[in-house]
Parts: structure tokens; C-alpha cells; sequence
């Protein structure tokens, strides 16, 4: 047996092993070690793993080497590849960012626990992705979420431990409802793997169960996704979780929630026809229009870079589900595509901000909350610092040469295929909205003199600034070269959408 | 019939469960109403695991019909996630009453709102 | 314990919610038994009426024990909850019968767990440590997480900038 | 409270057979309703048990806490470290059959060893968040 053949184990496997590993040594720098060598590793795996997918199509691996439905089953597809590429990449730059970050956020004696916990929180996201078992989804998703909570208590303003209790009772809802669904599949089809339940599952799709776990699954999940109504968690966490933290958060966790949307949706009910019966598309749609516009209103008028770009965040999420609600090959795939290239641009504002964070805020006192006033001017002080946050928020807005543009692009068709001109009139509108947020941040920085007390702030350490330049770049990158993201977005979207639909 | 009987006390003690979570406005009892909820979803889980004459499923050569043991293993592992939540909810009330002095909801979103509104006026 | 339940709903005692919560997991367990989920049960009686409340008197200990007044209408929070539950109530209709072997959950999958394979009698345990073992690693790493994470939220700080923000 | 001597000596009492049951919980897993979970819980019990008749400082000293962080830590990768063993042994991650001469002896020692992970993580937390409630009491009165 070659070790190939156990990648999709220890993808998981190892950052899990790490964490224990980082309690145990005690230290802040070993820990760091321990920790940031386990994500790279994964990272690394993610990728071969991509690369075997593309040889091969599927990867299984049976835990325990018990076949599937009995045992435990990881099972790779393109989107699953895509997706765990994703979510390791975005932690192993975060890492490193990290060390340099925390040292003013979080005391030194829990740097460790802090290294552990991020560590169990890309466990948590990695091993819902890759996971083929429905149970399991549920089990990893509280490794995720009682981390996140612990990591957004760990921020310095008392705010945190609101933000992150309020967060804990709606995730806590969230994953008891979406236990709720399962149970229901269970008790209707007797398993859980979620490939042997596709064929039980569209024998069932008229009885009601059927129905009420579909319901149940989807606002569960919604919760954790932070759809519209069901966000107000997130702004609040966002915005008093330590940068590092924001940062992966709003890469990874939210868009990992999206794909198990995107896996019970249209793998699971797949071969169903539930989606015509209920109105779901129509409410999706609903609900990312009120995303798109209304949350990005609420952006407009914040004073809090980091929840302005909080609420961002969610009108983001609306143009995702806004794709899935098309139910088209073109709609799932730009889904997939604005995923991953909102993840890293947003993942690239919010290290930049953690940058601004670190220059404007001392070790002794209170860190002050990032109000656009105080950036006033900051231009002149942290030319790249402020350059890149522009490059990021072109990308929110979708102009061409960004990653964002690409999707919205693959998004614009989407709506064209079903003849809904309509949509393209409010996609490009809502687009303004976020021109409008952006350009609030740029008059601020750019245009505005530097307050008078202001002692003289440099540009941001090297440490945190690098990791930060390497998303601003990936998001110019992807904006040119398109054959990663594009190319597995629809070929995922073709392993999903079939039946003629 | 008996079925139903069970069904519908579960679906009771779940609404009072998500009630108590959204109604309530103290910390703590929100928790509490929390593990009641999750308490009531074992019931739903085991309840249909039970086959009529059948036994507790561990074999002996005496029995040859068992209770279905799958939902008891998937309830096993929800238990302990829902302690494990518990237990870190309780540790951020303790926190918060510390930070606050309160856990009472409304109290401290009073004293947000007082903070943030501090903070716009707040000089450099 | 469906009483149980709406004497906690109702009560503002913290103290008495809480040893109320511990005899509802009791409750809770007897009907386990009933339903020949021992190992749930007993897990549940130790967790539930054992850990549980050791847990929430320790965190009242440290909070006041009176709950205020609450001061909304309790509306949206009851359309909600019961919308849930109506929603629950449609579903749970039409699951197969109390108790029937011919069950979806009974012919799937659980057979090949009750040929006993790894000889192992109780066939919980083996589901739980081998079959699914998978699972359980994740609990204990769910445990450990809570655990960690109570350490990184109750340690020590040797100042709390908090604090002195709070006076001024 | 320390000084009752009926609780001391019931206390004496006690302790041995929570720790012993305990045992039987953890070992008698295969056969009866029980396993790595119930145990790590009865034994934290039986300590915190101890704590409340003799405080949590003699506790302390008995079991102090860099003991719980190692056991809370090792835990996990002693069950992570089964499933790698079956990994270099040839097999698939957590495969048991492998680690003995033939499955069925395997797959028991596989489950033996992951109980006693589960136990001592459990055990560990329990202990580890009891201290950490006390200790927050003794500071704020």
C-alpha cells in the first residue's frame, strides 16, 4: 500500500493530530511549529489530491476498511477537491500571519491554545468536505464551531464573548436542526452514507419526511452560512474576533457551510424532483436578492472597516445562493467559482485590516475599534496596507482584472440562460452598492488629511503584510488565469447537475 | 397509535426547548433550554429504533430479535457534543458576567450601545 | 416530563431550573431503558443528571441565581417554535410505524452490524469503537476542543484591560 | 466540611469502589452497557468527589494540572494513534483487523486501546473544567 492511497485519511488526520500535539508542548513558538507544519502538509495533500481526482474522478477511502454504507466513508469529488484546496490554502497563509498578528491581540500565554484551536477548527472544515457520510458532517461541524467560538472569544474587546455566546446558541440551533434532517433521512431511507442514500432518497421524495428534512437541512445549514435573515451572528463575530481569525473565518467557514448546502442540494436530493415541488428556488432567490441589496446597504452606512466589510460579507453570500437558486449548470458553477474568489479576496481585506490593526492599536491599552476616522489619511502612512484593501474591494465589486469579475461574469450568464434580464439589471445595480462601500474606505484613506494626533505609524511589518500581498495577488491572478477556478467550478457543477436538469 | 403518543411528546418538549432559548433572556437559562432541545432530538433518534419484542441490543444466544443499535451509537455522539457545547457556553456566561457584571441580555446589550456609542465620539 | 419542561420554561429561579433539568435527564433516561437504549441511557444519567449539573451549579456559583423579568412579548419566539414544531408534526406523521421490524432503518445496513463480526456482544460498542470508529474519534476531539477551549476562556490574565475600561 | 469525620471516612470508603466500577464500566464495555465515555466520566466523578471532602487544593496536589492537560492531550492521540497504527501496519486509517495475528483479536485490541483514549480525554476535560470553575469562584468571592 502506498502512502498515495491514504491521502484522503491523513488530510484530515493531520492537522487533527497537531493540535493535541501543540497542547502538550505548552509553547507559543512550538506549538506555532507543530501546528503551521500540519496545515502546509495539508495543503500539500490538498493538492495532490486535486491532481488524483483529475487522474481518476473519484477518490474513496473506506475508514477502518469497512465498505461503505457500514463504515465511514471519505469520498473525493471535484467539488470536494476544489473545496479542501480552498480551505488549506487559506490556512496555511494564515498561519504564518498569524504569529506575527496575535502577539498584540491575544497574551502569550495562550498563543498555544490558540495555535491548537485553529488547528481543530480547519480539522473541523476539512473533514466536512471531504466526508461522505452524513453523521459525520454533523460530528466535524461541531469540532469546527465549538473552535470558531473558542477563537472569537479569544479577541481582545469584551464584545468578543457576546459576539461569540450569540454565535454558539445560533450554531448550536443551527446543527440540532440540521441533526433533525439526518434523523428524518435516517429513519426514511436506514443509512447514511450519502451516496447510498442518492437512489433511497428519490423513492421517498413525495412523503413528507422527505419534505421536512429538506427543510430542516436547509435552515439549519442556512444558519451556518449566514444567509439573510439568519446572519446576525455574523457581523458581530467578524468584526471582535482577533484579525487572524476574521480572516480564515470569513475564507473558509461560511463558504465550507455553503458547500454542505451545495452537497445536500444537489448531490443528495439530486435525483429528486423536490426542487420544482417546493418553491425553494424562488425563496432562495427571494432571500439573495433582500442579501444583495439590503446587506450591502447596511455595509454603506457603518463606521467599523471590519463590519462594514462584515456585512459585506453577507450581501457576498447572496450572489452565491443567488446561483444555486438558477438550479443551471452555469449557476451552481458560478456558485462555485464566487466561493472561492470571494474566500480569497475577502480572506485578503481582512488581513489587511488585521494589518492596520496591528500598526494603529498598542500592546497596553484597549485596542481601539477601527472607525473610518481613524484611518483617516492612512494612505500616506501604509501605501500597500491601503493599496491592497482597494485591489480587494475591486474584486467585491466585480471589476474586470479581479477574480470577482469572473464570477459575477459566469453569474451574469447564468441569469441570461433563464431569461431573466431583470437579474443582470439587479446584479449590476447591486454592484453599485458596493462600489459605494468601497470608495467610503478610499475617500477616507486617500482624501482625508491625517488626524492631528496621530503619532507617526509606519507601513505594516513584512511578517503580516506578505501573506497578505500573496491573497491580494492570488485575487489578480485568478482574475487573468481562470483555468484552476473555472475550469473545476464547471466540472463540479457537472458532476452535479445532471438528470437534465 | 402509540407512535404518535411519543412522536408528539417530543415535538412538545422540542418547541418548549427552542422556546425557552429564544424567549429567555438570562444566559444560562438559554442554555438550559438549549440541552433541552437536544435532549429531545435523542428520543426522536431512538424511539424508531425499538422493534416491538425485540431486547436491548447486546447478543446472547437466549434473544434473536434486537433493538436497532445504529441510532444509539449516532445519540451517543450527540450527547457528548451537546455536553461539550454546554460546557463551553457556561465558560462564556462565566466570562461575560465578569466582563459585564450581569447575563442578562438586555443589560448587556444596554452597555453595548452605550460603548459603541462612545466610541464614534471617542478622540484619537 | 413534558411538566418538567414547562415548570423550567416558567420558573425564574436559576437554582430550581437546573436541579429540574437534572430530574428531566433522569425522566429522560428511564425512557431510554424503555426503548433498550441502555448504553444511551446510562450515558445519559451520567451526563445529563451528573456532569450537566455539576456544570451549570458551578457557572451559578459564579453568576446571581434570580433570572429578571423578561421584558418582551414572547411572541415571535412562540410563532417560531411552534412553526418548528408544526413543521416536526408534518414530517413525523408519516415515519413507519412504532416498533415495526420492516422498517427502512431495520433492513438496511444494521443487519450485517448484528452478525457480529468482530464478536464483540454489545453491539453498540463495536458500532460505536470499529464499525463507525471514525465518529467517535471525532467526539473525543469534539470533547477535547471543549475542553482546550474552556482552559483558553476561564485561564488566568494577569490584567484585564477590560476592567479598567469598564471604571473610566 | 473537612473536618466531618463521617464524611472522610465514607469518603474513604467510596472513592475506591467509584474508581474500581469505573474499571468495570471501561473494561466490561464488550459485554454489558458501558465503555471508554461512562468511565472517564465515573472516574472524574469519583475525584471531584474527593475535592469536595478534602478541597480542591489537597485535589490539586494529588492531581495536579499539568497531569490533566497531558491527559487531556494524550487522549486524543492515543486514538489517533491506533488509527495510524493500523495505517503502517498495512491496513486502511483505524483499521483494527490488522493490528493482531488475526482480525477478530485485532479489531479487540484496536477497541481496547481507543477506549482508553476516550477514557482518559474524558476524564481529563471533566477534571480540567472543574478546576478551572473553582478556581474562578476562590478569586471573585
Amino acid at each position: 500500500m502506498s502512502l498515495a492511497q491514504h491521502l484522503p485519511a491523513l488530510q484530515v488526520v493531520l492537522p487533527l493530530i497537531s493540535a493535541p500535539l501543540a497542547v502538550l508542548s505548552r509553547r507559543g513558538g512550538a506549538a506555532f511549529l507543530i501546528v503551521t507544519a500540519a496545515t502546509w502538509a495539508a495543503f500539500a495533500i490538498a493538492i495532490a489530491l486535486w491532481l488524483q481526482v483529475d487522474l481518476s474522478g473519484l477518490v474513496s477511502y473506506p475508514i477502518g476498511n469497512w465498505e461503505p454504507p457500514w463504515g465511514i466513508e471519505y469520498r473525493v469529488d471535484r467539488l470536494n477537491s476544489f473545496m479542501l484546496v480552498l480551505v488549506s490554502g487559506m490556512a496555511a497563509i494564515v498561519l504564518p500571519y498569524s504569529r506575527a498578528s496575535i502577539e498584540r491581540e491575544i497574551p502569550q500565554e495562550s498563543h498555544y491554545l490558540f495555535y491548537a484551536m485553529l488547528g481543530l477548527c480547519l480539522t473541523g472544515l476539512l473533514g466536512i468536505s471531504i466526508t461522505g457520510d452524513a453523521f459525520n458532517i454533523f460530528v466535524f461541524l461541531e469540532i469546527s464551531s465549538l473552535s470558531t467560538y473558542v477563537l472569537i472569544a479569544m479577541g481582545r474587546d469584551r464584545r468578543a464573548l457576546t459576539a461569540a455566546y450569540q454565535y454558539l446558541i445560533m450554531g448550536s440551533i443551527g446543527a440540532t436542526f440540521i441533526v433533525i434532517g439526518i434523523g428524518f433521512l435516517y429513519l426514511m431511507t436506514g443509512t447514511l452514507n450519502l451516496a447510498d442514500m442518492v437512489p433511497r432518497v428519490a423513492v421517498i421524495e413525495n412523503s413528507r419526511p422527505g419534505l421536512a428534512a429538506l427543510a430542516f437541512i436547509s435552515v439549519g445549514v442556512s444558519l451556518k452560512v449566514a444567509l439573510f435573515p439568519l446572519h446576525q451572528w455574523l457581523p458581530n463575530a467578524y468584526t471582535y474576533a482577533p484579525s487572524a481569525v476574521s480572516a480564515f473565518l470569513a475564507a473558509t467557514a461560511t463558504k465550507v457551510a455553503l458547500y454542505a448546502l451545495i452537497r445536500f442540494y444537489f448531490t443528495v436530493f439530486g435525483d429528486t424532483f423536490l426542487f420544482e415541488k417546493l418553491p425553494l428556488p424562488a425563496m432562495m432567490l427571494v432571500l439573495s436578492l433582500f442579501a444583495m441589496f439590503f446587506a450591502n446597504a447596511i455595509a454603506i452606512f457603518q463606521t467599523n472597516l471590519k463590519r462594514l466589510f462584515a456585512y459585506s460579507s453577507v450581501g457576498q453570500i447572496g450572489y452565491i445562493t443567488l446561483g444555486l437558486s438558477f438550479d443551471s449548470l452555469n449557476g451552481v458553477a458560478a456558485s462555485i467559482m464566487h466561493l472561492f474568489n470571494h474566500g480569497v479576496a475577502k480572506g485578503a481585506v481582512f488581513l489587511l485590516i488585521g494589518c492596520m490593526a496591528a500598526r494603529l492599536t498598542t500592546r497596553q491599552t484597549a485596542p481601539p475599534a477601527l472607525t473610518l476616522e481613524r484611518l483617516a489619511g492612512l494612505s500616506k502612512a501604509m501605501p500597500w496596507t491601503c493599496f491592497g484593501v482597494v485591489i480587494g474591494g475591486l474584486s467585491l465589486i466585480g471589476v474586470p482584472g479581479t477574480a470577482g469579475f469572473i464570477s459575477k461574469w459566469y453569474l451574469v450568464l447564468a441569469a441570461v440562460d433563464k431569461g431573466q434580464w431583470w437579474l443582470v439589471g439587479a446584479i449590476l445595480l447591486s454592484s453599485l452598492l458596493a462600489v459605494v462601500y468601497v470608495w467610503r474606505f478610499v475617500e477616507v484613506a486617500y482624501f482625508r488629511a491625517p488626524p492631528a494626533g496621530r503619532e507617526n505609524v509606519g507601513e505594516a511589518p513584512l511578517s503580516l503584510l506578505i501573506p497578505a500581498w500573496l491573497l491580494v495577488g492570488a485575487t489578480v491572478w485568478f482574475g487573468f488565469d481562470t483555468s484552476f477556478t473555472v475550469g473545476s467550478a464547471i466540472e463540479a457543477a457537472h458532476q452535479l447537475v445532471h438528470n437534465g436538469r | 397509535m402509540l407512535a404518535h403518543f411519543t412522536n408528539i411528546i417530543t415535538v412538545f418538549l422540542m418547541v418548549a426547548g427552542l422556546f425557552i432559548i429564544v424567549a429567555r433572556g438570562n444566559l444560562i437559562k438559554k442554555l438550559v433550554g438549549l440541552s433541552l432541545f437536544q435532549t429531545s432530538v435523542y428520543l426522536l433518534y431512538i424511539t424508531p429504533g425499538k422493534v416491538i419484542g425485540g431486547t436491548a441490543p447486546i447478543l446472547s444466544p437466549q434473544y434473536s430479535v434486537y433493538s436497532n443499535p445504529l441510532p444509539h451509537v449516532l445519540i451517543l455522539t450527540a450527547i457528548v457534543v451537546g455536553v461539550a457545547t454546554l460546557a463551553l457556553g457556561l465558560a462564556l456566561a462565566v466570562r461575560i458576567r465578569e466582563a459585564y457584571g450581569s447575563i442578562e441580555e438586555d443589560e448587556i446589550l444596554t452597555r453595548d450601545h452605550h460603548v459603541e456609542s462612545e466610541e464614534t465620539k471617542e478622540p484619537l | 416530563m413534558a411538566i418538567t419542561v414547562v415548570v423550567i420554561a416558567v420558573t425564574r429561579n436559576l437554582f430550581s431550573v437546573i436541579v429540574l433539568s437534572g430530574v428531566y435527564s433522569f425522566l429522560m433516561a428511564t425512557v431510554l431503558v424503555a426503548l433498550d437504549a441502555v448504553d444511551v441511557a446510562m450515558t445519559e444519567a451520567a451526563v445529563g443528571a451528573g456532569v450537566s449539573t455539576v456544570l451549570l451549579l458551578g457557572a451559578l456559583h459564579l453568576c446571581k441565581s434570580q433570572e429578571a423579568k423578561p421584558t418582551h412579548k414572547p411572541w415571535l419566539p412562540l410563532v417560531v417554535s411552534v412553526s418548528t414544531g408544526a413543521l416536526l408534526v408534518y414530517g413525523a406523521l408519516e415515519l413507519p410505524d412504532f416498533g415495526d421490524p420492516e422498517a427502512p432503518i431495520h433492513k438496511n445496513v444494521v443487519p450485517r452490524y448484528l452478525e457480529n463480526e468482530v464478536e464483540v456482544p454489545n453491539v453498540v460498542t463495536a458500532v460505536l469503537a470499529s464499525f463507525r470508529g471514525y465518529d467517535t474519534l471525532g467526539e473525543t476531539t469534539v470533547v477535547f476542543t471543549a475542553g482546550v477551549g474552556v482552559i483558553a476562556l476561564l485561564r488566568r490574565r494577569k490584567k484585564n484591560p477590560e476592567k479598567k475600561r469598564d471604571e473610566t | 466540611m473537612k473536618d466531618d469525620l463521617v464524611l472522610r471516612v465514607v469518603g474513604r470508603l467510596m472513592i475506591p469502589a467509584i474508581l474500581l466500577f469505573a474499571l468495570y464500566v471501561q473494561f466490561h464495555g464488550d459485554f454489558g452497557p458501558g465503555g471508554g465515555f461512562q468511565a472517564g466520566v465515573i472516574i472524574a466523578a469519583g475525584i471531584i468527589f474527593y475535592a469536595l471532602i478534602y478541597g480542591v487544593t489537597a485535589t490539586r496536589q494529588l492531581v495536579p494540572d499539568w497531569v490533566i492537560e497531558t491527559m487531556v492531550a494524550s487522549g486524543v492521540l492515543i486514538y489517533a494513534g491506533v488509527g495510524l497504527a493500523g495505517l503502517l501496519l498495512g491496513g486502511h486509517y483505524l483499521d483494527y483487523s490488522v493490528l493482531s495475528h488475526d482480525p477478530v483479536h485485532g479489531q479487540h485490541r484496536g477497541i481496547f486501546w481507543v477506549e482508553v483514549g476516550v477514557a482518559t480525554t474524558v476524564c481529563g476535560v471533566m477534571l480540567k473544567i472543574f478546576y478551572m470553575f473553582t478556581s474562578r469562584g476562590n478569586s471573585e468571592g
